[in-house]
């Protein structure tokens, strides 16, 4: 069965949300979003899903604040945040290389990430580029930390980083991420290759699991359609054609 | 005398206060915006009034500071790249699935403008103080993050209320000279209807003034239904409406119109050279016939 | 022609008001809601009045919490505040009389004032009863007090106490009442008999004037029915009936 | 598994995430509310649910704690006197133009119940920092009133940001147990519709609880349409919903039902004395036929 590259991380995704209250999806992350759909629709009981700058799946009525708003009250299950850069203790860039502020590259800039992060419980990062550019010993600038000292107020933080290669989970005690899966089609020593900043290895790795076809025909069928309202472009491209019934 | 009480009393017997709302032009709003003035902007998902930002542009406004509540897009990035800008506080200037906003970020990485990076509660926490004239207010997180690192302006204080050690963030009230957007609609009193767009609502109070385009001026006032009131914002926090149809082109605005992709991808191509930008700007900002297709 | 007590302490809190930005009128404030929306009738450029409770005359969106949202930022010109107790540095008190918190008589409480009183650059006292019982030298609870040290950050106040009886202006620096005009059939020695604590008597004292006729009709035929939603029983007895045409 | 998959796509095809209202009845809904809870109850302007507060008195719940927001008029006062309260946080109970609240009046002055006197926008500011999951919000005004004086949980800080001399209060969060409210309507998804009653979003999202009576279930979502979606307050803040027809009854509700003025006039009357009250009490909460005329 054809399956896309897309379409295996939205699955993958999916399953590292699993049944929660809610899940809730910023800007410029189509793959968290359609995971997040998909969870829902296979979900036994309410789940609700927040996609920002949707308006069909959205249900704050008091502006850009409620969402904080929520997040700081412990009402935001799960979250998804990338990076320019991440590095070996999570902490995350989306401001740009080099030297702050006249930059090297500039990039959009660090959105919510540096409240969101600490304020809910499971934050998923999320890189579909798995490379050392990518994953850095030491992120230049850092929009949010992964990991705060115990004084500060945190109920949130990261708990897990998928890329295109693998799932590494985080170990907030040690501040580390430790390999957990690695994506079939690709090995342990390739994803230690193509990683920039040391990692826990545990005797076991897993492989990570492929979707069953029933759940590609719901993601095709019932999902696809409904991410063209906030990304167009993504929706064109992302999932193989359905299978005929 | 008696006349102009008899006008009161027409006006009584509808129960309306008196008519205010004069449709002033583009160019009179773009008018009332001071070079320097902080300009609070809101996110592409609100109402960005981008016919508004072209007037501007055409008025060669320069120095402006601009605050985006709490991102922006094309808006920032147009403004940026026309040379009105000298600063920017912002969560984030994005195109979104289209890409990277082009002359923001040649203007950061060349120094050509003062970047104040933010993250997007502090924006809302900043304005929510301005608008219940509290001097600051507290905020969960930033801690430990270059973002609260570089922003002298706030302050980590010990929670006053706490027995352990409890550091926390305080932000000062963010007061914008002026905001401006783009909405639905105004009626006859002034008053805006913004939906559930209340982001919209809080830039409006807690800035000094408003200025506000929008898609048509209907008659009575949107406070004579529930239904209607919900979603309105009272004439009392605008400064000048007028009206622009299509005003927010090429982003979309509400349910009554997508964004023009095909013209926002053209723009993110043209952005990439400052000499593209140029030429998208003669066409599209400068030219008269600056409309959507 | 007939004029009742409450017609002529409506058009003499009108005149006080005068021509504002916004006017804001409490809960249980039938007169000054009345004087609210007289002074905007006879305003010549835009005014705003808000009542409070009203669906018709209030355009707030934003909940309970607008009103003192746009007081902390200086939108609201004019207010209306009373008291079960009111004193000579125009302390208010509106919780009650005797002993706190068991009081004597208990009051419904301090409603907004506490807040209201520093935030509104002109509040205007009002209380019906003109007597040693209310007007006292010393309030048992202070709901607002009528003036702060200068480190307050202060920027309202009262500005006029308006009984049945007299006007009394509010001297913000030597925090005190002075007897500003006594309402027609009254004397300054009756205003100061059944006044409870001490006031400046200037060398002056005017005789508050009587509303024109034309402004009687306009009140009658164009402000009282717009009460009703608000104000049933107020709007049905305190009106005379207007004159035929 | 084939079945449930198909019952999913079903619901998808809607949009829609799965139906979630289940119509509780009152008794279901007064049953959640523990004896000694901090309860949140909006001002008569608001949407008092009043029926459900008849089911509460039946179920002869004790302790309360009530919360006021900002202001209460019969219904703090019908619990009082109905003896379900303990304490009560307030800015005021009043009858409004009818007069005083005697049971209210009574209680405090035989100190009876516990009273902690606030002024409203303190109200609102503990709730929304609760709202905002932050510890404290500052506040104007407040300082040398006896209000404040005797709110021992209020602190008086220096503005951090301020150079001179600058004393402001902060307030604590107030996080209720379980905030009560009628509203018109709910919608299949369990998203509430509130108007322009804005601050019963703030009283459900700051409670840990919210349980709300309505006056009918509408097919579909509010969010389907913008107009609508404005008033709307989303189902995930929602514990429960009951359908209570007239469910504010004597109190009025939006542009749907006036107040009933006599009656509430005749429980003026009756609450001026204890004996009053039971009987009042007897005829119209404990009596199954509590019903508007």
């Amino acid at each position: 069965m054809k399956l896309t590259p897309d379409e295996f991380l939205i699955c993958t995704l999916a399953d590292l949300i699993g049944p929660v209250r809610h899940v809730a999806v910023g800007a410029a992350s189509p793959i968290p979003a359609a995971a997040s759909l998909l969870a829902q629709a296979e979900a036994s009981s309410r789940m609700d899903v927040t996609i920002l700058h949707s308006r069909r799946h959205n249900r704050f009525t008091d502006g850009g604040v409620e969402l904080f708003d929520c997040a700081g009250e412990g009402r935001i299950d799960v979250f998804f945040l990338g990076g320019v850069q991440i590095d070996g203790e999570a902490n995350i860039n989306l401001v740009g290389t080099g030297d702050y502020p006249t930059v090297q590259r500039r990039f959009p800039g660090s959105f919510g990430s540096a409240y969101l992060y600490f304020t809910i419980p499971r934050v998923i990062l999320f890189r579909a580029d798995h490379d050392r550019r990518t994953l850095v010993p030491k992120v230049d600038f850092i929009s949010a930390p992964g990991w705060s000292p115990p004084e500060i107020h945190r109920p949130g933080g990261p708990e897990v980083l998928v890329t295109n290669l693998a799932i590494m989970r985080f170990d907030r005690i040690r501040h580390r991420f430790s390999l957990d899966s690695v994506h079939p089609g690709h090995s342990v020593e390739e994803v230690l290759d193509r990683t920039g900043f040391e990692m826990h290895l545990p005797p076991q790795v897993k492989i990570t699991s492929l979707p069953e076809p029933s759940r590609l025909s719901l993601l095709r069928d019932r999902i696809a359609g409904r991410l063209e309202e906030s990304y167009p472009a993504f929706a064109r491209h992302a999932f193989a054609q359905p299978e005929l019934a | 005398m008696a006349g102009q009480t008899l006008v009161a009393a027409v006006i009584l017997i509808e129960g309306e206060p008196p008519q205010v709302i004069e449709a002033a032009t583009l160019d009179d709003l773009a008018g009332r915006i001071a070079p320097g003035s902080l300009l609070a902007i809101p996110a592409d998902y609100g109402g960005v009034a981008m016919a508004l930002t072209r007037a501007i542009i055409r008025q060669r406004n320069r120095g402006l500071r601009l605050l985006c509540v709490p991102t922006s897009g094309m808006q920032a990035d147009l403004l940026i790249g026309a040379g009105c800008v000298a600063s920017i506080e912002t969560s984030a200037v994005t195109m979104g699935e289209l890409g990277r906003a082009r002359c923001f970020g040649r203007a950061v990485e060349r120094g050509e403008i003062v970047i104040r990076d933010t993250t997007c509660p502090a924006v809302h926490a900043g304005l929510e103080a301005a608008e219940k004239g509290i001097p600051f207010m507290p905020l969960r997180g930033l801690i430990g993050s270059d973002v609260q690192r570089y922003r002298y302006d706030w302050q980590i204080i010990q929670n006053p209320l706490a027995t352990g050690p409890d550091p926390i963030v305080i932000l000062p009230a963010i007061k914008p000279d002026i905001a401006i957007f783009h909405a639905p609609a105004a009626d006859e009193e002034g008053n805006i209807w913004i939906g559930r767009r209340r982001e919209l609502a809080l830039m409006a109070r807690a800035s000094k003034r408003t200025l506000v385009t929008v898609e048509r001026i209907r008659p009575g006032s949107f406070f004579e239904q529930e239904s209607t009131a919900a979603g309105a914002l009272a004439g009392f926090y605008i400064d000048a409406v007028a009206v622009a149809e299509h005003g927010a082109w090429p982003h979309g605005l509400s349910d009554l119109y997508p964004p023009d992709l095909p013209h926002m991808q053209s723009y993110v191509e043209a952005s990439k050279s400052p000499e593209g930008l140029l030429t998208y700007l003669d066409r599209f900002v400068f030219e008269a016939a600056a409309v959507p297709a």
